[in-house]
C-alpha cells in the first residue's frame, strides 16, 4: 500500500446564510495515494469545488465554516491549523489550478513576476535563482521561448498558454498534491487533451499526486486511479475506476456513464437522467437521489442510505445493495 | 582651532541678534483692508481702498484733513482767485523733493495736468479738472499742452479756467491730482503705480503684491519726521476674517461693516470700536421717467414717491438694521455738508401713505422692482417689508456690481438704494453730480426740475459760502421736500476698530489716511508686546 | 505608445482651442461692460464710447477673438484691464498659492483616501468598514466654505493652533487643506473601497492566495494595484477640480490662489485676466487628464501594450 | 462579449428593492428623504411663521419654544426658513440634475450607440464640458441669465451633464455587443426606436444611481453659488443664503450658520448613502 499523504474523513463544512445552515459538503470521506490520481465527479453544484477548496481552506470564511471531520496532510489535519501554518503548505505542500485560465492570472504583473512570486513566497532564494527556475518552469510545460514568455503580460496568452502557466506556477515549488478544479471546462477539446497529458507527464516525472475535479466521465476515465462521486454534497460512489466502469453500482453512476455520447452506438437520443440536483435549502427526506432514481421505492423516499461496502475498496450509498454486497433486485 | 570657531559663532550670533533687535522695535503699523486690485496710480482709479495707499507716498497742492478743512499742503498758500474768478495764482512751496531726489517744481505740475488730460492715460476723473482751460481740447486729441497752465516761474503757476467754479482749488485737494516727478513717471511710463509709484509723501512704496503694500518712512520728508518706520497694509477680501486677525493681533487698524460691528456690541472688542461721521447720505433712488420697461411707471408719480417715503420706518432702518451706526435723514444734503439746515424728521404714517396711493390711482398698490448689490441686500429687504403694508409689492433683484454699474448708467433700474459720498465737504460735489438733469439719466433717477438746476449752477458760480448756503437750502427743500426726486433714509456712522496703543486716530469722510496723525501710544504698545 | 500620445496631444490642444472660443463668447453676451465699472461714477456716455474704442472693445466679437488668439500664440495673454500688469504675471503669481494649496489638499485627500479605502475594504463590513464609510461620506456631505469658517474659528482664533489667514508658512495651509482635502479624500476612499472590494472578487486574487503568500502582498500587490484604475480617474478628476474649485477656501482664508483671481476678474469683468485665467485652467485640467491616460498605461499593461480595452 | 440578457424589469427591480431592503443604513436614508420632500410640500401648514415677514424687534432670539432654531437677522423664524429653503434646495436639485441626466443620457446614447465620427464629436464635446472650471462655468451662467430659481435650475443642469454622459456612453457601447441588441439591429430595429424601447430600460440603473448622486452634488453647488452672492434672489429661503448671510454674526449667534449648515449636511448624506445603497441594488455588476 502506497503511502496516503492525504487522508480526509467525515468533512462537513455548511454555509451559514439568513436561510439557515445550508449543508454544502455532508461527511465526505476519501483518501488521496502518492503519485496516484484521485478523481472527483459530479454535477455541478454538487459540492466538488467545495470539498477542493475546503482541503486548501480557501473557501469564503464569513457565510461557510468546517462543521465537521478531518483533513490529514501527511498526518497533520489542516482545519486545526493557524491562518500562518496554512499558508506554510498553501504553494508548497499543496497546489492548486483553477477552471478559468482567461481570469486566473493577474493582469497587471508579467507572468515572470508571478512566477517567482510564488517560488520566493516559501524559499528563501535570491532573485536570479528564482528567475531561473520560472524559466525552467515555463519550458518544462511546454511554452517555446520562456524568455519572452516571462517578460509578457497575461492578455498576450492564449487560454491554453495561461493555463500552462497555471500549472507552472501550481509545481514550481514541488508540491505533494496538485488539485486541479475543472482545468480544462473552459478550453476547447483539442488543448484540452494537450493539457491532461501535461498533468500526467508532470505527475509521473516529479511523483506528484493529483486531485481530478470534473464532471467529464471521459476525463475521469482517462486519468483518475479511484474515483469519488458526489451528489448534493454527499458521496454516493467510492472505488477504484475500472471497478466504477465495469460495475456502475448507484444508479447516479450508472446514469452518469450512459449519458456519455458515444460515437459506435448508434442511438437517436441522448438518454438523460431527468430532473435537476436539489437545492441545499430544499434537500428531500430520504435518499438525495431519490427523486430522479428510476428505481426509487417507498424506503427510499423515507430513510436515508449509508455508504456501504459492496466489494473491496467499492463503497455504495443504496438501499438496493444489502450490507453484504450482492444486487438485491426489487 | 576649534576655539577660533567659537569666537566666530558667537560673532554670527550676536550680529543676527542685534539685526534681529533691530528689526525688533521697529515701529510698524499693521492696517487690513479690501484689495482693490485697481493699481496705485491716482489718475487711473478713483477707488478709496487704492487711496489709501497713494495717500502715503504722493501729494496734491491742498489737503482735506480728518477735521474736513482744507489746508495747503505743497502749495504754500491758498490761490489768489482773480475778480472774474477764472485765474487761479498758486505758490508752490520751495524746497520740497521728491523721494528720488528731484526738486519739486512747476514743471512737475505741469507735467502731472498735462498727464491726466493726456487721451490714453485714460484718466478717471477728468470731470474734476476739465473746466481748465485747453483740458477739452487735450482730451478730444485736439492739442497736446494745457492752455489753461502758465508757469510764471520755477515755484509760480497759474490756472485759467473756462468758466468760474467756486470748488476748484476744492477739487485740488483730492489726491486724483497729486503732483508726480516728471523724470520718474516718463520713465516708468506704463508700470507708473504699478511697479513704482513715486511722490513727495512721508513713506516710500517698497513692495505691493497680492498679500499686501509695504510702505517704509521718508526719512528726509520735508514735512516733519513721520510717526511710524513701516506701514504694512495687509488685505483682507473678507470681513469675517479680517475681524478675526484683528482680535488675534495680526493687525492693528482696520474697518469694519455694520453688521459686523453687531457682533462685537456687548464684548470687550467693543471698547476697540471707534464711531466716526461720513459725509454722505443713503437714499431710495426712485427712477421719474414715465414709462419703466415700456410699462406705465407708478414711480413717476410724486405721490406715489412720497407714499413711499411715508411708509418706510427710517428709525427702525438707523437702530436696528444699522445698529444704531446712523442718524434718519432729514434732506438730501449730509448734516456736516455746507447746504444743510435741520428740518423736522420725514413723518412714518402708514394711514397717510395709503390715501397718497389711493389718490395717485394705486388704491390695491403697485408692483416695482428693485435692482441692487449684495451689500445694500439688508436695508432693502427691510424696506420691501415696509412698503408692503402699503400695498406696494417690492421685488428685489440682486445682481453683481459690473451688471448693476451698467444697468443704472443704462437707465434700466426701477429703483435701487444708493449711498452716494462726496469727496469733500460741500453740497455741489455731493447732489449736482447726482441730480442735476444732465447728470441725473445716468443714476437712473432722470430727476429734472429746472429751478432746482439754476439753484445748483448759481451755487456753482458763487464764491461766497454764506450765499451758496441760501442757494443749497433752498435746492434740497426742493428736491427732497416738494419733489420728493428719491427718498432720503439716513446719514451713515462710519466704525472702525483700533487696538488700544493706537491713539489719535479718526476717519474725515471715506478715507482713512494712516499717514496724517495716527501714533502709537508707546508704553501701552510695549507692555502688550 | 507614440501615436497613442501624439493623438491625445491634438486632442487636448483641440480642446483648449474649443474653451477658448466658448470663454471668449461667454464673456461677450455676459452683461456688465468693463468700462463702465473702470469709470466708476464719474462715466459719462461720450468718455465710456471714447475709452471703448480705445480698448478696441467696439470691434466685433470674432476679430477681437483672433487678436487675442494671435498674440496668446506669441504668449503675450495681454495686461489686465484693472491691474495693469500682464495677464500671465498674475497667473503665475497667483497659481503659485493656489499650488501650494492644491499641492498640501491633495496629499492630505490621496493619503488619507487611499488608507481609509483599503482599511475599509479589508475589514469589509466589519465596524471599521462602517465607520470609516459613514466618516467618508459625512466628508462628502458638508459644504467646504462652511466648514472652512469652522475650522478657522475653532483652531484658528479660539485655540490658536493655526494661523487664521494669509499664506506665508506651511501652517497657514493645514486648515485650508483640511477644508478643501476632505471632501476629495471621502471621495477617494469610497471608490478605493469599492474597486477593491470588486477587484477581491476575481479569481486572481484567490490564485495568488492558493500560492500561499502573505496577507499584506496579496492586499498590495494583487488587490490594490488592480483597484488602482478607477481610483486614478477620480483623483484625476479630483486634482482639476482642486485646482479649480479652491476659490471659496482661498477667500475664507484670503490666500490669492487662481480661484479667488478669476471670481474677483470675472466681477469686475477684467476680461484679458479671465480669458487668460479659464485658459490657464483648462491647460491644466487637460494636462491632468493627460497624466492620469498615462498613469493608465503604467498601471494597466493591456494599454500600453495595446489589445485590451479600457473600460469607461 | 457579455452575456447581459434583456432586463425583465418586474424581476430585476423586485429583486432590486429585496437587495435595498436589506440595507437599513439606506432605507433610513429613505426614510430621510421623504421626510424632506413632506417638509418641501408641506412647509406652510407646518410652521404659524410667514418666512419672509420681517420682525426686527425680536431679531437673534436664541433657541427657545416660540422659536426652536431661534430667529435672524430680520426676526424670522430660523425652523421656518429651513423648511421653505428646503423647497428651494430639494427643488434645486432634482430639477437641475433631471435636466443633466436628460441631456447626458441623449449625449451619452448617440455617442455610445452611433460610435464612428459622431462619437469621436460627442466625446470631444464631453472633454472640453469637463475641461471647464465647473463654478466659474456657473458664475458666468448666473450672470447671463440673472438671478432666480429657474435660472439656477437652468445654470446647474447645463453644468451636471458631463459625467453621466460618460456613464451611459461607456454602459451603451457595452449593451451595444449584447447579442440581445445585435438582434435587433438585425431585425431591421430603426435607431431611434432602439434607443428609447430597448437601450433606454438598460440605462435606468444607471440614470437612477447618476441622478440620486447628482442631487447632492447639485445641493452643494447652490450653496457656493448662494456664498459667493449668486443664488436665489431675497427674500426667498434657501440654506446657502442662510449660511452666507450667517456669516458675519457666526460668532455671538453661531446657532444661525449652524442649523442651515446641518441641514446641508443632513440631506446630501442621506441622499449620498440611499445613492450607495442603489448602486449596489441596480449595478449588475455589483450583484454577484
Amino acid at each position: 500500500m502506497s503511502d496516503i499523504i492525504l487522508d480526509v474523513k467525515d468533512l462537513s463544512m455548511s454555509f451559514f446564510t439568513d436561510q439557515g445552515e445550508l449543508p454544502a459538503v455532508n461527511r465526505v470521506s476519501f483518501q488521496v495515494e502518492k503519485g496516484r490520481t484521485l478523481g472527483i465527479v459530479g454535477e455541478s453544484g454538487c459540492g466538488k469545488s467545495m470539498t477542493s477548496l475546503c482541503v486548501m481552506r480557501l473557501f469564503p470564511s464569513p457565510p461557510g465554516r468546517i462543521v465537521g471531520g478531518s483533513i490529514l496532510f501527511h498526518g497533520q489535519d489542516l482545519t486545526k491549523l493557524s491562518k500562518k501554518e496554512m499558508r506554510a503548505i498553501r504553494g508548497k505542500g499543496i497546489a492548486m489550478i483553477f477552471q478559468e485560465p482567461m481570469t486566473s492570472l493577474n493582469p497587471v504583473l508579467t507572468i515572470g513576476k508571478q512566477l517567482t512570486e510564488a517560488i520566493m513566497a516559501h524559499e528563501t532564494v535570491s532573485k536570479a535563482e528564482a528567475r531561473a527556475r520560472a524559466l525552467h518552469m515555463i519550458d518544462l510545460v511546454g511554452i517555446p521561448m520562456p524568455e519572452k514568455i516571462y517578460a509578457s503580460c497575461p492578455h498576450q496568452l492564449s487560454g491554453g498558454m495561461r493555463q500552462r502557466i497555471m500549472i507552472a506556477m501550481a509545481l514550481s515549488c514541488k508540491p505533494d498534491l496538485l488539485i486541479c478544479d475543472e482545468p480544462t471546462t473552459a478550453l476547447d477539446v483539442t488543448i484540452q487533451a494537450q493539457i491532461l497529458d501535461l498533468i500526467n507527464r508532470l505527475k509521473n516525472e516529479t511523483g506528484t499526486s493529483v486531485m481530478m475535479i470534473t464532471h467529464d466521465m471521459g476525463v475521469i476515465n482517462e486519468m483518475t486511479d479511484t474515483v469519488l462521486v458526489m451528489y448534493a454534497g454527499q458521496v454516493v460512489e467510492y472505488a477504484a475506476t475500472g471497478e466504477l466502469f465495469s460495475r456502475p453500482s448507484h444508479p447516479y453512476t450508472t446514469g452518469l456513464i450512459a449519458s456519455i455520447p458515444s460515437l459506435d452506438r448508434e442511438e437517436e437520443e441522448l438518454n438523460v437522467i431527468p430532473g435537476a440536483v436539489p437545492m441545499l435549502y430544499e434537500l428531500p427526506e430520504g435518499c438525495l437521489f431519490c427523486p430522479r432514481c428510476p428505481y426509487a421505492t417507498d424506503r427510499c423516499r423515507k430513510e436515508r442510505p449509508e455508504l456501504s461496502e459492496i466489494a473491496p475498496g467499492h463503497q455504495v450509498r443504496c438501499f438496493r445493495y444489502s450490507s453484504d454486497g450482492k444486487e438485491e433486485r426489487p | 582651532m576649534k576655539k577660533l570657531l567659537a569666537a566666530m559663532l558667537t560673532a554670527v550670533m550676536l550680529l543676527s541678534v542685534c539685526a534681529f533687535a533691530g528689526a525688533e522695535n521697529a515701529k510698524v503699523l499693521r492696517f487690513g483692508q479690501m484689495d482693490a486690485k485697481v493699481g496705485y496710480d491716482p489718475q487711473t482709479n478713483t477707488n478709496s481702498g487704492a487711496t489709501t495707499t497713494e495717500d502715503c507716498v504722493v501729494e496734491p497742492l491742498y489737503y482735506w484733513n480728518d477735521q474736513n478743512e482744507l489746508i495747503p499742503l505743497l502749495a504754500e498758500d491758498f490761490p489768489t482767485i482773480s475778480e472774474d474768478g477764472l485765474v487761479y495764482t498758486i505758490k508752490l512751496r520751495e524746497g520740497v523733493k521728491f523721494t528720488d531726489g528731484t526738486d519739486l517744481t512747476t514743471d512737475d505740475v505741469k507735467f502731472t495736468f498735462e498727464r491726466m488730460f493726456k487721451p490714453e492715460t485714460l484718466a478717471k476723473s477728468t470731470s474734476m479738472y476739465n473746466m481748465i482751460l485747453g483740458a477739452k481740447e487735450m482730451l478730444s486729441g485736439e492739442a497736446t499742452e494745457l492752455a489753461g497752465f502758465e508757469a510764471v516761474d520755477d515755484y509760480t503757476f497759474k490756472f485759467t479756467l473756462v468758466s468760474p467754479f467756486s470748488c476748484f482749488h476744492k477739487n485740488l485737494g483730492i489726491i486724483y491730482s497729486a503732483i508726480f516727478p516728471r523724470e520718474a513717471c516718463e520713465a516708468a511710463g506704463a508700470d507708473w503705480g504699478v511697479k513704482t509709484l513715486i511722490g513727495t509723501g512721508p513713506y516710500i512704496l517698497k513692495s505691493s503684491d497680492a498679500t499686501g503694500n509695504v510702505l517704509v518712512k521718508n526719512t528726509n520728508y520735508w514735512g516733519g519726521d513721520p510717526h511710524f518706520d513701516e506701514i504694512d497694509i495687509i488685505f483682507y477680501d473678507n470681513n469675517n476674517t479680517k475681524l478675526m486677525a484683528f482680535e488675534n493681533g495680526d493687525i492693528d487698524l482696520c474697518d469694519m461693516t455694520s453688521d459686523l460691528f453687531m457682533q462685537y456690541q456687548g464684548t470687550e472688542v467693543e471698547e476697540l470700536c471707534h464711531h466716526f461721521s461720513k459725509l454722505g447720505t443713503y437714499f431710495f433712488v426712485t427712477n421719474n421717467s414715465e414709462t419703466f420697461r415700456g410699462e406705465k411707471n407708478p414711480l413717476a408719480d410724486v405721490r406715489v414717491r412720497e407714499a413711499m417715503s411715508l411708509a418706510i420706518d427710517r428709525d427702525l432702518l438707523c437702530e436696528v438694521i444699522q445698529n444704531g451706526l446712523a442718524v434718519p435723514a432729514t434732506g438730501m444734503i449730509n448734516q456736516f455738508q455746507l447746504g444743510f439746515t435741520a428740518r423736522e424728521p420725514y413723518e412714518h404714517n402708514l394711514e397717510k401713505a395709503k390715501a397718497l396711493l389711493a389718490e395717485a390711482g394705486y388704491p390695491d398698490g403697485c408692483t416695482i422692482t428693485a435692482t441692487i448689490r449684495k451689500q445694500d441686500e439688508a436695508d432693502t429687504v427691510q424696506i420691501q417689508s415696509d412698503l408692503a403694508q402699503v400695498g406696494i409689492k417690492l421685488n428685489i433683484e440682486i445682481v453683481d456690481a459690473a451688471v448693476w454699474s451698467s444697468e443704472r448708467a443704462a437707465g434700466n433700474v426701477q429703483c435701487l438704494l444708493q449711498g452716494w459720498f462726496p469727496l469733500y465737504a460741500d453740497a455741489d460735489n455731493n447732489i449736482y453730480t447726482f441730480f442735476h438733469s444732465d447728470y441725473s439719466p445716468a443714476k437712473s433717477c432722470f430727476y429734472s426740475n429746472p429751478e432746482f438746476d439754476a439753484l445748483m449752477d448759481a451755487a456753482r458760480l458763487s464764491t461766497d459760502d454764506a450765499e451758496r448756503q441760501k442757494l443749497y437750502e433752498q435746492a434740497d427743500e426742493i428736491l427732497s421736500r416738494q419733489d420728493y426726486g428719491s427718498i432720503p433714509l439716513y446719514y451713515p456712522y462710519g466704525v472702525f476698530a483700533a487696538q488700544p496703543y493706537v491713539k489719535n486716530f479718526t476717519v474725515g469722510n471715506l478715507i482713512y489716511h494712516v499717514a496724517y496723525d495716527i501714533d502709537y501710544d508707546m508704553d501701552i504698545y510695549n507692555a502688550q508686546k | 505608445m507614440v501615436n497613442f500620445l501624439v493623438r491625445r496631444v491634438l486632442q487636448a490642444l483641440g480642446v483648449i482651442l474649443a474653451i477658448s472660443l466658448i470663454t471668449f463668447f461667454i464673456l461677450n453676451i455676459v452683461p456688465g461692460d468693463p468700462v463702465q465699472i473702470m469709470l466708476g461714477d464719474l462715466a459719462t456716455p461720450e468718455t465710456v464710447a471714447q475709452v471703448r474704442a480705445q480698448m478696441g472693445l467696439d470691434k466685433p466679437v470674432w476679430l477681437q477673438y483672433l487678436n487675442w488668439a494671435g498674440n496668446m500664440l506669441r504668449g503675450d495673454f495681454g495686461s489686465s484691464y484693472f491691474q495693469h500688469r500682464p495677464v500671465m504675471e498674475l497667473l503665475l503669481v497667483s497659481f503659485g498659492y493656489t499650488i501650494r494649496l492644491a499641492s498640501f489638499s491633495y496629499l492630505l485627500a490621496v493619503t488619507i483616501g487611499l488608507a481609509f479605502g483599503i482599511l475599509a475594504a479589508v475589514f469589509h463590513n466589519k465596524w471599521v468598514d462602517k465607520v470609516l464609510m459613514v466618516l467618508a461620506v459625512g466628508g462628502i456631505s458638508a459644504p467646504n466654505f462652511w466648514v472652512a469658517i469652522i475650522l478657522q474659528i475653532v483652531f484658528g482664533l479660539t485655540l490658536k493652533w493655526f494661523p487664521i489667514s494669509g499664506a506665508k508658512d506651511f501652517s497657514y495651509y493645514v486648515l485650508p487643506a483640511i477644508a478643501l482635502g476632505t471632501r476629495y479624500a471621502a471621495s477617494i476612499a469610497r471608490i478605493t473601497r469599492n474597486s477593491m472590494l470588486e477587484v477581491s472578487k476575481q479569481d486572481y486574487m484567490r490564485t495568488a492566495e492558493a500560492k500561499g503568500l502573505r496577507d499584506w502582498l496579496i492586499v498590495m500587490r494583487h488587490a490594490f494595484r488592480n483597484a488602482l484604475i478607477p481610483v486614478i480617474t477620480v483623483a484625476g478628476t479630483d486634482l482639476g477640480n482642486i485646482l479649480t474649485g479652491s476659490m471659496l477656501i482661498e477667500s475664507v482664508f484670503q490666500i490669492s490662489g487662481i480661484g479667488k483671481l478669476m471670481v474677483d476678474a470675472i466681477g469686475q469683468r477684467d476680461l484679458p485676466l479671465v480669458q487668460g485665467g479659464v485658459m490657464y485652467i483648462a491647460f491644466i485640467c487637460v494636462v491632468i487628464y493627460l497624466i492620469v491616460d498615462i498613469l493608465y498605461a503604467v498601471v494597466d499593461p493591456r494599454i500600453r501594450l495595446g489589445g485590451g480595452t479600457r473600460s469607461e | 462579449m457579455s452575456k447581459s440578457k434583456k432586463i425583465n424589469s418586474q424581476s430585476y427591480y423586485r429583486v432590486s428593492l429585496a437587495i435595498l431592503k436589506k440595507n437599513r443604513l439606506a432605507m433610513f436614508c429613505l426614510g430621510i428623504v421623504i421626510a424632506l420632500v413632506l417638509i418641501a410640500v408641506f412647509a406652510p401648514w407646518l410652521t404659524p411663521y410667514d418666512p419672509n415677514l420681517n420682525d426686527v424687534r425680536n431679531r437673534f432670539k436664541g433657541p427657545s419654544w416660540e422659536h426652536p432654531f431661534g430667529t435672524d437677522e430680520y426676526g424670522r423664524d430660523i425652523l421656518t426658513r429651513i423648511f421653505y429653503g428646503c423647497r428651494i434646495s430639494l427643488s434645486v436639485g432634482i430639477v437641475s440634475q433631471l435636466l443633466a441626466s436628460l441631456l447626458g443620457y441623449f449625449i451619452g446614447v448617440f455617442a455610445g450607440y452611433y460610435g464612428g465620427r459622431v462619437d469621436s464629436v460627442l466625446s470631444f464635446l464631453i472633454q472640453v464640458f469637463s475641461s471647464f472650471p465647473f463654478l466659474l462655468f456657473a458664475i458666468a451662467v448666473m450672470f447671463i441669465l440673472g438671478p432666480g430659481l429657474m435660472n439656477l435650475y437652468i445654470a446647474l443642469g447645463l453644468l451636471g451633464w458631463t459625467s453621466t454622459a460618460r456613464l451611459i456612453r461607456g454602459e451603451v457601447m457595452r449593451l451595444k455587443n449584447s447579442e440581445y441588441i445585435q438582434a435587433c439591429i438585425v431585425g431591421g430595429g430603426s435607431g431611434w426606436r432602439i434607443i428609447m424601447k430597448h437601450l433606454l430600460p438598460n440605462c435606468v440603473p444607471t440614470l437612477i444611481i447618476t441622478i440620486t448622486m447628482g442631487i447632492p452634488r447639485a445641493i452643494l453647488s447652490e450653496a457656493s453659488l448662494s456664498f459667493l452672492g449668486l443664488g436665489v434672489s431675497p427674500p426667498t429661503a434657501s440654506w446657502g443664503a442662510m449660511i452666507s448671510h450667517a456669516q458675519p454674526y457666526i460668532r455671538k449667534f453661531a446657532y444661525y450658520s449652524l442649523f442651515p449648515g446641518f441641514a446641508i449636511i443632513i440631506c446630501v448624506l442621506a441622499f449620498n448613502i440611499l445613492g450607495d445603497g442603489l448602486r449596489d441594488a441596480l449595478d449588475p455588476k455589483l450583484r454577484s
